[in-house]
């Protein structure tokens, strides 16, 4: 750890460059079986920010107290009690997202995503930094999980939030909005970001 | 059909944890280079499901009626000292197996599919029994799902795959051709 | 199990005089589909050409835009190996006549692009790449692929046969206008409303179902001709009816006024074209004789699974597909033992 | 993947027994006093919701009612769940609604069924008069069916205003291309196994509260003037 680091830069490369979706491909578990409307995709989104964002503060600030041994297991506690808040919390100001999520905003506990970053990041620096490390991945991990969300609805329902953009004629693949369409969708992007890093190298070259 | 059976059919082809409900992803795509490999993880999370899927009886008629909202804590130590029982239990029986699988045992705590399990049966309001069928029928299709993936890589590797394809890539979009043919499951036994 | 892109050498008999180069079986297959386009024409008209164009064209289209132009790895232009144009083929042969050209078209490209270059082009692919095709075609648009014309009423008359289906012009991403004259498949005749169809209709083909399927009668003379041609193993269509046969004949015994008989489960669908076209690529379907068997009557079972009491009256195309998916664990299964050499653990 | 390490990594410098202990007792007493704070606060909230969601559904299946009280079937009839069950916990199986209209006069049943569909299970609440023997009205509470296709079992408003009413007797019944009969209910083309498992819910369901619900419906009591002091089980 350089103390050269600046703060844009950490909060820029969860964006891009270290994107946790489409780089490091963690946390898919719960973000295929969401994304397949725009509106579920930013709800997970922000819900998953939410979480990661509180633990990487608590961790953070008791990065001093944590026993090494245990500290898997506090991590996990402070994680649940963060899905657990934001569970109650949509259900009681949004019963109607709350249903078409359903158990998948309970399974944010799991994502990889977050419990890394607070073995990587936040167990290791000061909460300034941990706070803008979170937010970065938090808004690459949402970025990723819109993409996702705003092709796969356009695609398999022929609206954009709700609201038709073809036409009443379109003929909806109805593919997308089911399993097969997140899996086969995510590898398109996938595959686009390999590209876009061959056409680097290959001009690089 | 009986109930009973149509839990178990549900969970393993219907609504298959892993090409349906996407979960256990990161096992699914990081132990499936080599069957062998994935079938004994298949199995330790079969394992860890059955047992689980017993704990969450356990808790939700006894300790979740009188603080519902220690839910999802209590459910992932649960898991997690799940896991690390059946980890002890292994070494100290078979020396040899836990050689074989000890790695991949820790793994487990992180598949999303046995807190889904958990959460599932317990929305479901499902039956000590249902939930030991479900449980089953759950890893039985995750097991299914990853040596079907296993093998499907394992020849991969012999072909030629553009490079741009290659890596996570290329298993997202084999994983959704078996999610497309394990559509023709839809609807098995449900009338 | 070492795989060469050019050349399949299949082993399916010990007499094999000679090796069957690419090309060669690609032009026998492609050639053998010829009666049945055909026959397909003789029922639903100018549309079956349509399709098949259009199917074709996507196919041929895609490996013409991502085959590398100068490549080393690959000496001859993969677009003059046919195996592009059979993948069009037979995919256009699954369709339903009504079908849009534009999703005969996209069906082409998703089954040549996700089914075949993905993994590395011929002999590479995993799966079925014109079954990839329509099974995403399938999964895409689940009402076009299952509303069914009724075949002409004076087969092969120049007046049915002209008279093109408004739907299958349908501009794309559009949908197609359902047409007037809609009717239900022998299959799901039997699956929702437990009404058989005559077999002498299914034997020569004049029922509703896609392009290809209908006419057994062609298909059953173009399978014989090509295993005796050896250009594909005998054992899995022989396996995969066999299996059909026995599964479907225990629940006819027991309830026959609710299940098909097993002639009727033979005839009817796609089965004996699956069975004779798809199931039989080389590339994904087991090369040992044991590993056939076991292919051909898992497809078998799953077909009878799925046909009987899954959602859908119809489940070759997923028995294939899956069964697709578990050969490369049937080939550790039915791997000839090696002297000196345990098993390989599964 | 990356558990893999940081679990078996956890040899180097054991801390004492006590600071391990220390560590997890703090952060389960912050956990602890987050959660039951966020608890106690959206608890209510999301039990009104869940209170509303309910009433507009059996509005919604029974036309023209404006009240609903909880019954079960105890001794023979059907009573109240809320004075008559004492201390016992009455299964949420085994409970349908009684609705009423804004004069308190009893207008139908409202009942929750459930069973497999294509997907997944689907559970819908339908309203049923005894009277008439028919089903008012219709509504999927929880369904997984294929958007598109399935899923019209409650986004196609003509299938779900047929069964406003449709005849019980002999059976309600599915069928293709138009119903023909006050019992029927036509097909959604392209979805027959949905459609149908829709029908057998109902018929099922029917069948198990046919005899139950042959008396005379209890009387609509008035909720006693609202008492905030109902929350149950904060320990």
């Amino acid at each position: 750890m350089s103390a050269t680091k600046s703060y844009s830069e950490e909060f820029l490369k969860g964006i891009w460059k270290e994107n946790p979706v489409f780089i490091q491909v963690l946390g898919m578990c719960p973000m295929l079986a969401v994304t397949n409307t725009a509106v579920n995709a930013i709800a997970m989104g922000v819900a998953t920010a939410f979480v990661l964002l509180g633990s990487s503060i608590l961790v953070s600030l008791l990065r001093k107290v944590i026993a090494k041994p245990v500290r898997i297991s506090t991590y996990i506690v402070i994680i649940a009690t963060f899905v657990t808040v934001a569970d109650y919390s949509i259900e009681a100001f949004s019963p109607a997202l709350h249903r078409e999520l359903g158990a998948f905003i309970a399974l944010i506990v799991v994502n990889c995503l977050i419990l890394g970053r607070q073995e990587a990041y936040s167990s290791k620096n000061t909460v300034g930094f941990a706070i803008v490390d979170a937010s970065g991945m938090a808004i690459g991990f949402a970025f990723a999980l819109f993409c996702l969300g705003a092709t796969r609805e356009i695609l398999g329902f022929g609206t954009f939030f709700g609201s038709p953009i073809f036409g009443e004629h379109f003929e909806p693949w109805v593919i997308m909005a089911l399993p097969p369409g997140g899996f086969l969708m995510l590898g398109f992007i996938l595959l686009f970001f390999n590209w876009l890093e061959q056409r680097k190298k290959g001009a690089a070259v | 059909m009986s109930d009973l059976a149509w839990i178990f059919i549900s969970a393993l082809l219907v609504n298959n944890f892993t090409l349906y409900y996407f979960l256990g992803l990161c096992p699914f795509f990081g132990v499936s280079s080599k069957v062998s490999v994935a079938v004994r993880l298949g199995l330790a999370t079969i394992f860890v499901m059955i047992i689980t899927s017993l704990a969450a009886t356990f808790l939700t008629t006894f300790v979740l009626p009188h603080a519902p909202y220690l839910k999802l804590i209590s459910f992932i130590i649960v898991i997690a000292s799940t896991v690390q029982f059946v980890e002890m239990v292994i070494k100290k029986l078979s020396p040899t197996l836990f050689r074989a699988m000890g790695i991949f045992l820790p793994l487990i705590t992180t598949n999303c599919a046995i807190l889904f399990l958990a959460l599932t049966q317990t929305s479901k309001e499902y039956t000590l029994v249902q939930g030991l069928v479900f449980a089953l029928g759950a890893g039985g299709g995750f097991t299914i799902a990853l040596a079907l993936m296993a093998g499907l890589r394992e020849e991969g590797e012999l072909s030629k795959v553009p490079n741009i394809v290659k890596g996570t890539a290329l298993n997202m979009i084999i994983a959704g051709l078996l999610s497309l043919a394990f559509m023709g499951f839809a609807g098995l036994f449900s009338a | 199990m070492i795989k060469k892109p050019m050349q399949l050498l299949l082993q399916t008999s010990p007499f094999l005089r000679r090796g069957i180069t690419t090309p060669r079986l690609m032009s026998e297959v492609v050639i053998a589909t010829i009666p049945v386009i055909f026959a397909a024409c003789w029922y639903f008209g100018l549309s079956a050409l349509l399709l098949i164009f259009a199917s074709v064209a996507g196919a041929m289209l895609t490996e013409w835009f991502f085959t590398p132009k100068k490549s080393s790895t690959q000496p001859s232009n993969s677009l003059l190996d046919g195996s592009g144009l059979l993948t069009g083929i037979l995919l256009g042969l699954t369709l339903p006549p009504g079908m849009a050209m534009w999703m005969a078209f996209l069906g082409g490209v998703v089954g040549i692009s996700i089914g075949k270059l993905v993994m590395g082009g011929l002999g590479q692919n995993m799966f079925n790449p014109a079954l990839v095709g329509r099974a995403f075609l399938q999964a895409a648009f689940p009402t076009a692929i299952t509303t069914w014309n009724p075949p002409a009423t004076s087969p092969g008359s120049l007046e049915s046969f002209t008279a093109i289906r408004e739907s299958n012009l349908a501009a794309p991403f559009m949908q197609s206008s359902t047409d007037a004259v809609t009717t239900a498949s022998p299959l799901g005749l039997m699956k929702f409303e437990h009404e058989p169809t005559p077999w002498f209709d299914l034997f020569i083909g004049n029922t509703a179902g896609s392009l290809g399927e209908t006419c057994a009668i062609v298909i059953i003379v173009m399978g014989v001709i090509m295993a005796i041609r050896r250009d594909f193993d005998w054992r899995i269509p022989v396996s995969i009816l066999l299996a059909v046969a026995a599964f479907s004949a225990i629940p006819w015994f027991i309830k026959p006024e609710l299940y098909p008989t097993p002639l009727g489960m033979l005839l009817s669908g796609g089965l004996l074209f699956g069975a004779v076209y798809m199931a039989t690529d080389p590339v994904t379907s087991p090369v040992t004789p044991k590993g056939a068997w076991i292919f051909g009557a898992s497809i078998g079972l799953l077909v009878v699974l799925i046909r009987l009491w899954g959602g859908l009256p119809e489940g070759v195309m997923y028995a294939i597909l899956l069964m697709n998916a578990a050969t490369p664990l049937i080939e550790r299964i039915a791997q000839p033992r090696v002297f000196g050499r345990g098993r390989s653990a599964v | 993947m990356k558990e893999v390490e940081l679990t078996c990594s956890a040899t180097a410098k054991e801390p004492s027994a006590l600071r391990l202990v220390l560590t997890l007792g703090i952060a389960g007493l912050i956990s602890g006093f987050i959660l039951v704070f966020v608890y106690q606060y959206t608890a209510p909230i999301i039990a009104a919701n869940k209170a509303k969601a309910l009433r507009e559904a059996v509005f919604k299946v029974v036309p023209n009612s404006a009240y609903l009280q909880e019954l079960h079937y105890k001794d023979g009839e059907l009573v109240r769940v809320a004075d008559e069950s004492g201390g016992e916990k009455v299964q949420p199986g085994e409970i349908l609604y009684g609705a009423y209209g804004p004069d308190s006069g009893f207008m139908g049943y409202a009942i929750v069924g459930s069973g497999n569909g294509f997907q997944d299970t689907i559970r819908l609440l339908y309203g049923y008069d005894p009277v008439q023997r028919a089903v008012l009205g219709m509504h999927i509470l929880d369904s997984k069916e294929t958007p598109g296709l399935g899923d019209k079992i409650y986004k196609d408003a003509d299938f779900v205003s047929q069964f406003s009413p449709v005849l019980v007797d002999p059976s309600v019944e599915l069928v293709k291309g138009g119903r023909k009969a006050d019992n029927q209910i036509d097909a959604i083309t392209g979805a027959t196994i949905s459609s149908d498992a829709v029908v057998k819910i109902i018929n099922n369901a029917h069948q198990k509260w046919d005899d139950k619900t042959k008396g005379a419906p209890p009387k609509f009591v008035p909720p006693p003037p609202p008492k905030e002091k109902e929350k149950d089980g904060n320990e």
